[in-house]
């Protein structure tokens, strides 16, 4: 029988749920997707160009701008690199508030990363219940760093500044400090926000038709394809680099790696991420009692004003919040890096567009870019 | 969980082909050098012997010539501390590089193999779509990250301000 | 009765410009539209004559569901947008051919004959004293009494229709 | 010529009540709009619109001025008349409804013997108003909604019909102001509701389908085809597309309040037990009923915008082959099993009334 003629559709870059600046070219036979090919670098901002002309320290304001929505661990990363390269060593108490920054910020983005997702399958209140919450996180990063968005809070060697005082709270606070204590949005976010992501979402039958089965992913595909961190997980590998390969003080603490079942689908991703959460409150949980237990003021070690790392190079895999962040950096004695090379997970996630979208419908697609959760800061650096 | 041990693999390799060297870096990683003839074999080799994970590949300038470096390590479900290897080209010129691609191999380098030569110039043989990446498709002005790379394009009027003026250069 | 009149002629001149519209509309969903404009007018015509009924169900049918159909025909065919061709100079035999100009003179002769039959047929010009009081409930009642064998065997010509509709487009799957 | 002779003239009558349905959809527009912004507001924790006005009251009239500032854009490569004229034929529909819907006792513009088949058939015209939009557009995403549009609209508007069928067989006429009489003598417990149960869940689906809200507003989602078949509309044009969905909406949660709940028909205060005759025994009369009666129209009416609005802001959207499936397998099917549920149930009513039988209370609903 004679078919009829495909739909050339051009998605983006301006669309509004491609999360930025993606161009998605897609091929409709009515409504199901035959071809797919993204298109990238409308927000190249030759990061690793960039970096190449400032010292070490001033590139970590730029990392905060690769991936925006995950800034601290992003100068996690970064700072592990350098660290790593010139053999320094953290303070204990810098380590524990990094782990907890990171920590919190894994929350923060993927909370984002949810509502943007719910925000695409037509769910706007979850989209703004994110942002409710994530408005609190805020609140508690302006104290901290002085910034909302954009950090630049971690310092080669150590952070900026010791936390201030009263924000970590005590663990009886409750829902109405969640703004104004750690402990406070800790405990509001787990028996609050936990709950109600299950009630509005997760459990409900329309949002279940919508994720799963739709855009299965065999974890040996997901392996190929170099995927990373909760679209990984959801395949059902059991790896986290934290875990895995344990990089700051990560063996410190105890938490589980959620994994969805062997092919996952946009639901399996959609609980790994909430179940992330989950585990990284515990996490914060564990870094504040021991902050709470161990006081003291040694959070950076004294450098020189100028960093010179010796020559060399090193390669760091960090979990970032949207999968593994690589950090490849060469040294050639100087006070700049020789090279900077930024592994980003939603690149590498982008790739696998094309392989999951066709034979969904284009309203799968929404869903499967709302899955994989790219940020296009990243992706185009 | 105990710390996944490579060297039988890496032994095993310098054994295949003995003009490979190979050396544990200060930072952790084994760098593996190889001559761009035994490239395609090695990481075949590699591949087969369970480093299934492309982390990525990216080259470095040298300013005299490229190098290629590709930075792969086994993931392994319940393993600990799987070292990173990176398979090392050097010697590529600087203009007109030719290497063969791992795509096929690594279907997730893809991109980053599009991306390397995006910025770096080197062409990757049996690639399936080389094109430009993060530039424009009808960018003509080199390969940004190469360490002689100009911006040829005219300046833009930068307007800045001045006390209660505005002058543009 | 004068406004009677106009009205009528208005619906009438609606229907029948639109009908001509639908045979010359250069591109083929313009026809449908115009379809679905004389469907309307004609429908306009029934509520003239007090028969809500069936003027509803003209509305609903012809308008709705028939040019509906229609537009998705046309749709899965491979018109998707809209071209705007440049006019081409014609020749005079072209443009009459072009012109539908037969199919005005098909259309009024076929207009003489029907007013002729309705001139010398035998049906009262006075209004039939039932057909105003033509309700839901007596055309449901003699569908079901007296036309319940036609009624059925229509519907299951219709579901034949429907399955062989469904069995033609639907994709072969491995 | 007095006022009585006047209203006696058919084209007086008409210019009046038009105007008043004209005005009850404008006003009871602002309304839904600003009670649908409040309402989202509440439920996602926010304020909603606070500044223009007492609560925002104002809002909807500071957003109409902007849109009617608003240059009106038609994009070069469009179908010119088509892309023109989409609005208006969507306004024939939403509007026409309200021509059988009683607001009151002997308050309904065209009381006609079909009147639920008059609302199916003016229906079919927001299909046609949808496909003008998206096709005259002249670009891809329009299209696309259009399409869907059309399908979604076309399923349901079938499946619609079929819910309504069994309070159509309980009242006995297609006349909406002789089923909302039927209600009344039947007392609170007789509103079609109970009995058609199933008929007014299938309904309420079947009824945001149609009117494209959400979790079925595929034609214009703003995710997937950012903003569907009204994608290049802009300024008032694109506010008229709004009105008419919100129009329709009223237009629709009317009809259920007539054919589900009763219509008009609700207690007076004069109605309450011993203090009511006294103190509220001059509201009665003819004017006092309709007053009356609009107030419960008006509040059944508003019940169901609530439960409407409710759900667009709690529920993920569908995906177009699901709806399709909904449609199709589930709620057709519900609703035919409906129609038999309420024949058998009427016969059964019919045969065992008289008997005296005990089992007859089964069937008493349905009397």
């Amino acid at each position: 029988m004679e078919q009829t003629r495909e739909l050339l559709i051009n998605m983006g870059p301006q669309h509004p749920s491609t999360h930025g600046v993606l161009r998605v070219l897609v091929k409709l036979d009515g409504e199901t997707i035959t071809w797919a090919e993204p298109d990238i670098g409308y927000l190249h901002r030759c990061f690793e160009k960039l970096s190449e002309s400032k010292t070490y320290t001033q590139v970590i304001p730029y990392t905060d701008r690769t991936d925006y929505l995950s800034a601290i661990t992003n100068e996690h990363a970064f700072c592990l690199a350098v660290e790593k390269l010139m053999g320094i060593e953290v303070p204990e108490r810098a380590e524990y508030i990094r782990v907890m920054m990171a920590e919190l910020q894994r929350i923060c983005s993927h909370l984002l990363g949810l509502g943007a997702m719910a925000l695409d399958l037509g769910a706007v209140t979850g989209f703004l219940y994110a942002w409710r919450d994530r408005e609190k996180i805020y609140s508690l990063f302006e104290r901290i760093t002085g910034g909302r968005m954009l950090y630049n809070y971690l310092r080669i060697g150590g952070v900026r500044n010791d936390l201030p005082e009263g924000i970590i709270g005590t663990p009886k606070d409750g829902r109405d400090k969640a703004d104004k204590t750690i402990w406070g949005f800790i405990n509001y976010f787990e028996s609050y926000v936990l709950p109600e992501w299950d009630d509005l979402l997760t459990n409900n039958r329309i949002f279940q038709w919508r994720t799963q089965g739709v855009a299965p992913l065999p974890s040996e595909v997901a392996i190929a394809y170099g995927a990373s961190g909760p679209v990984l997980r959801a395949s059902g590998v059991k790896w986290d680099l934290r875990k895995n390969v344990p990089y700051s003080i990560y063996d410190r603490f105890e938490f589980d790696i959620p994994v969805g079942k062997e092919n996952g689908d946009c639901f399996d991703r959609w609980v790994v991420r909430v179940e992330e959460m989950r585990q990284s409150a515990r996490i914060v949980k564990q870094a504040l009692q021991w902050l709470a237990e161990n006081p003291g003021d040694y959070i950076a070690p004294k450098l020189p004003r100028v960093l010179k790392p010796p020559k060399g190079e090193v390669y760091i895999r960090y979990e970032g919040s949207r999968g593994e962040v690589g950090v490849h950096l060469v040294s050639d004695g100087s006070a700049n890096p020789y090279k900077v090379k930024w592994r980003s997970p939603c690149f590498t996630h982008l790739q696998l567009l094309p392989v999951l979208a066709p034979g969904h419908k284009l309203a799968d697609m929404i869903a499967i870019i709302g899955s994989i959760d790219i940020v296009l800061g990243e992706v185009d650096r | 969980m105990e710390p996944l041990d490579i060297r039988p693999d890496l032994e095993a390799l310098k054994a295949a082909y003995p003009a490979v060297e190979i050396a544990e870096a200060a930072t952790g990683h084994f760098d593996i050098r190889v001559s761009l003839d035994q490239y395609l074999d090695v990481v075949k080799f590699l591949k087969d012997r369970g480093f299934n994970y492309p982390a990525c590949i990216t080259a470095i300038d040298w300013k005299d010539r490229l190098e290629l470096v590709l930075q792969l390590y086994k993931l392994v479900v319940g393993s600990r501390q799987s070292p990173l290897v990176m398979v090392r080209v050097d010697g590529l010129p600087r203009e007109g590089a030719e290497v063969p691609s791992v795509t096929p191999l690594y279907p997730g380098l893809n991109w980053h193999e599009r991306e390397t030569y995006d910025m770096y110039g080197i062409r990757f043989q049996g690639h399936p779509d080389l094109r430009r990446i993060l530039l424009p498709d009808n960018w003509q002005g080199g390969h940004p990250l190469l360490k002689d790379f100009e911006d040829k394009r005219p300046r833009r009027p930068r307007l800045v301000r001045h006390r209660d003026m505005i002058v543009s250069g | 009765m004068t406004a009677q009149y106009l009205s009528f002629g208005a619906l009438a001149l609606v229907t029948l410009w639109s009908a001509y519209k639908v045979v010359t509309a250069r591109l083929i969903t313009h026809a449908a539209l115009w379809m679905a404009l004389s469907f309307t007018s004609v429908s306009g015509i029934f509520l003239m004559l007090q028969q809500e009924f069936i003027a509803a169900l003209q509305v609903l049918i012809y308008a709705g569901a028939i040019t509906t159909m229609i537009i998705f025909a046309i749709m899965l065919s491979s018109i998707r947008e809209i071209r705007v061709e440049p006019q081409e100079k014609r020749s005079i035999g072209q443009r009459i051919r072009a012109s539908g100009l037969l199919a005005v003179v098909v259309g009024l002769v076929f207009a003489a004959f029907m007013t002729y039959v309705y001139y010398v047929s035998e049906i009262p010009k006075e209004a039939v004293p039932d057909a105003g009081l033509l309700t839901v409930r007596q055309v449901g009642a003699t569908l079901f009494t007296r036309f319940t064998v036609p009624f059925e065997v229509a519907s299951i010509l219709l579901l034949l229709a429907m399955i062989g509709a469904i069995i033609l487009t639907a994709k072969e799957t491995e | 010529m007095s006022l009585a002779d006047l209203w006696a003239q058919h084209w007086f009558r008409a210019f009046v009540t038009g105007s008043l349905v004209l005005v009850f959809a404008l006003g009871n527009f602002y309304i839904t709009l600003w009670l649908e912004r409040k309402e989202s507001a509440w439920i996602q924790n926010r304020l909603g619109p606070m500044r223009a006005g007492p609560q925002g009251l104002l809002q909807v009239l500071a957003d109409l001025f902007k849109l009617l500032q608003k240059e009106d854009i038609v994009p070069r490569n469009v179908d010119r008349i088509l892309f023109l004229i989409a609005p208006f034929i969507a306004h024939i529909p939403a509007l026409l409804i309200f021509l059988v819907v009683p607001f009151g006792p002997n308050m309904v513009v065209a009381d006609y013997d079909i009147g639920i088949i008059m609302i199916a058939a003016v229906t079919s015209y927001a299909v046609i108003a949808t496909f003008i939009a998206g096709w005259g557009s002249n670009n891809k995403y329009s299209l696309l909604g259009a399409m869907r549009g059309a399908a979604q609209m076309i399923s349901y508007e079938v499946t619609l019909v079929m819910s309504v069928i069994g309070v159509v067989m309980m009242a006995g006429s297609l006349k909406l102001s002789d089923i909302v009489l039927a209600q009344a003598e039947r007392g609170v417990l007789g509103w079609y509701l109970f009995p058609q149960f199933i008929g007014f869940i299938v309904y309420l689906i079947a009824s945001l389908a149609e009117l494209n809200r959400a979790p079925f507003d595929l034609m214009e989602a703003e995710s997937e085809l950012v903003a569907g078949y009204h994608t290049e509309y802009s300024g008032f044009r694109f506010a008229i597309f709004l009105l008419v969905e919100y129009v329709h909406m009223i237009a629709w949660s009317a009809i259920a309040a007539t054919l589900f709940l009763g219509g008009w028909v609700g207690p007076t205060p004069a109605d309450i037990p011993v203090i009511g005759p006294k103190l509220f025994g001059w509201m009665t009369g003819p004017v006092w009923d309709n007053v009356w009666g609009f107030f419960w129209f008006l509040f059944k009416t508003y019940l169901l915008i609530f439960i409407l609005i409710w759900i667009r802001w709690t529920f993920p959207r569908v995906r177009i082959d699901q709806l399709m499936d909904l449609g199709w397998k589930f709620l057709l099917p519900v609703s035919l099993f409906n129609i038999f549920l309420t024949g058998v149930m009427k016969y059964g009513w019919n045969v065992l009334a008289e008997s005296g039988s005990p089992l007859r209370w089964i069937f008493w609903l349905w009397r």
